[in-house]
């Protein structure tokens, strides 16, 4: 089980701050991921519709598209952060 | 040693500086950086999501980084989240070294770190009702990776 | 608009900073510069001479130079002259503008033009009664002419 | 009349914080008027050895060896500064 959390718009189109589920073989990386989760829903699909919008933290630690996962426990999905 | 904080009311930022250099002496030069936010034409507040469970340990992160790089500078960082208004502070760097060059790159740095590395959003609430997220700037990209 | 003052009493930079922000909140970024006498190794006191007929206007050309190179950024120069302890406040420079880069990059250039370009000049007393005319430094040099 | 000007250790070289005197006829440019000046007394000879560490302002503008000499009212001759 893995629990994804969404923050700031992303969060807001995918209409939940969380979920936990249980990836499927086929998400070996974070594109492959992002490519799954895309077909959960339309909101899903709209959130991550512009790829580049979208960074990823895998534990807690930025992670490119071809991150590898193994056994994650949490994945952030968020748009570019825009602090300070 | 640079030190981080993640809080949601304002900080005192002259009082910051004092308790970094306290009774040091062999400190030539302290600088301040302060984020305000700006009340850009109907701009009624800001509110900073952030990823708590990353959110302090990326900062030290960062803080762990200029201190490497600028061994001999202090610092501190404070960073708000939550609701604020147009002229209140947002985000503090405070740096004091033996030397201006190290105190004034040491709070760039973090400043452009920080501005593209820490997990914070902001969300700007207009005077006619309407929220938007802002846009990450590719000057800020741009920023972070001179050093 | 930049200012420039001389004085000889400490100063009160967060207070500086207030009064060059005030009410405006078109302002996003505040920089503090605050230069320090070090107690390098038995360093009992500085004392800054200066060319009275000259210090103050040039300290407002360096000003008004940086008021051109960057419209739109506020900045406070004070300068203090006379005898001061280690960990007193020599210098003070403070600028705020609505973008960290321009707030950034105006106070550096402030002190890298004020450091070779203001007539005063620092006598070291030490621990053993002696004194010492402190040398300019090559590096100082380097740095006013980045710009 | 000229006012000449001294700071710090050159004040203390040459031994008086200024000196008002006529110009002779060769103090054409600043560089001449040092080679003047350093004729003066043991003092001004011994403040003015090192040129590169002399730095000159001409009615209160900062001047260079070659600058020209119009009837300048105020000479100021002191090191390099070292504020900030």
């Amino acid at each position: 089980m893995v629990t994804l959390l969404y923050f700031a718009w992303v969060r807001e189109m995918v209409g939940t701050d969380s979920e936990t589920l249980t990836l499927p073989a086929e998400a070996t990386t974070v594109a492959a991921l992002l490519d799954w989760l895309a077909t959960r829903s339309p909101g899903h699909d709209a959130a991550l519709a512009d790829r580049s919008r979208i960074r990823v933290a895998v534990d807690q630690q930025f992670a490119a598209p071809d991150t590898p996962l193994h056994n994650p426990r949490e994945i952030a999905i968020f748009p570019p952060v825009t602090g300070g | 040693m640079i030190t981080a904080r993640l809080q949601t009311e304002p900080f005192d930022a002259a009082a910051e500086q004092a308790a970094l250099i306290g009774a040091r002496t062999d400190l030539g030069a302290a600088v301040s950086f302060t984020g305000l936010v700006r009340a850009d034409d109907g701009l009624v507040a800001l509110t900073l999501e952030h990823y708590p469970a990353m959110t302090l340990a990326q900062l030290q992160a960062i803080a762990a980084e200029a201190a490497s790089r600028w061994p001999g500078t202090f610092g501190t960082i404070i960073h708000r989240h939550g609701r604020m208004l147009p002229g209140e502070p947002i985000v503090l760097v405070v740096t004091a070294s033996p030397h201006r060059g190290d105190a004034f790159a040491a709070a760039q740095f973090l400043m452009d770190w920080l501005k593209t590395k820490a997990p914070f959003w902001k969300r700007e609430a207009w005077a006619d009702g309407s929220t938007r997220w802002v846009e990450a700037k590719g000057s800020d990209d741009a920023a972070a990776e001179r050093w």
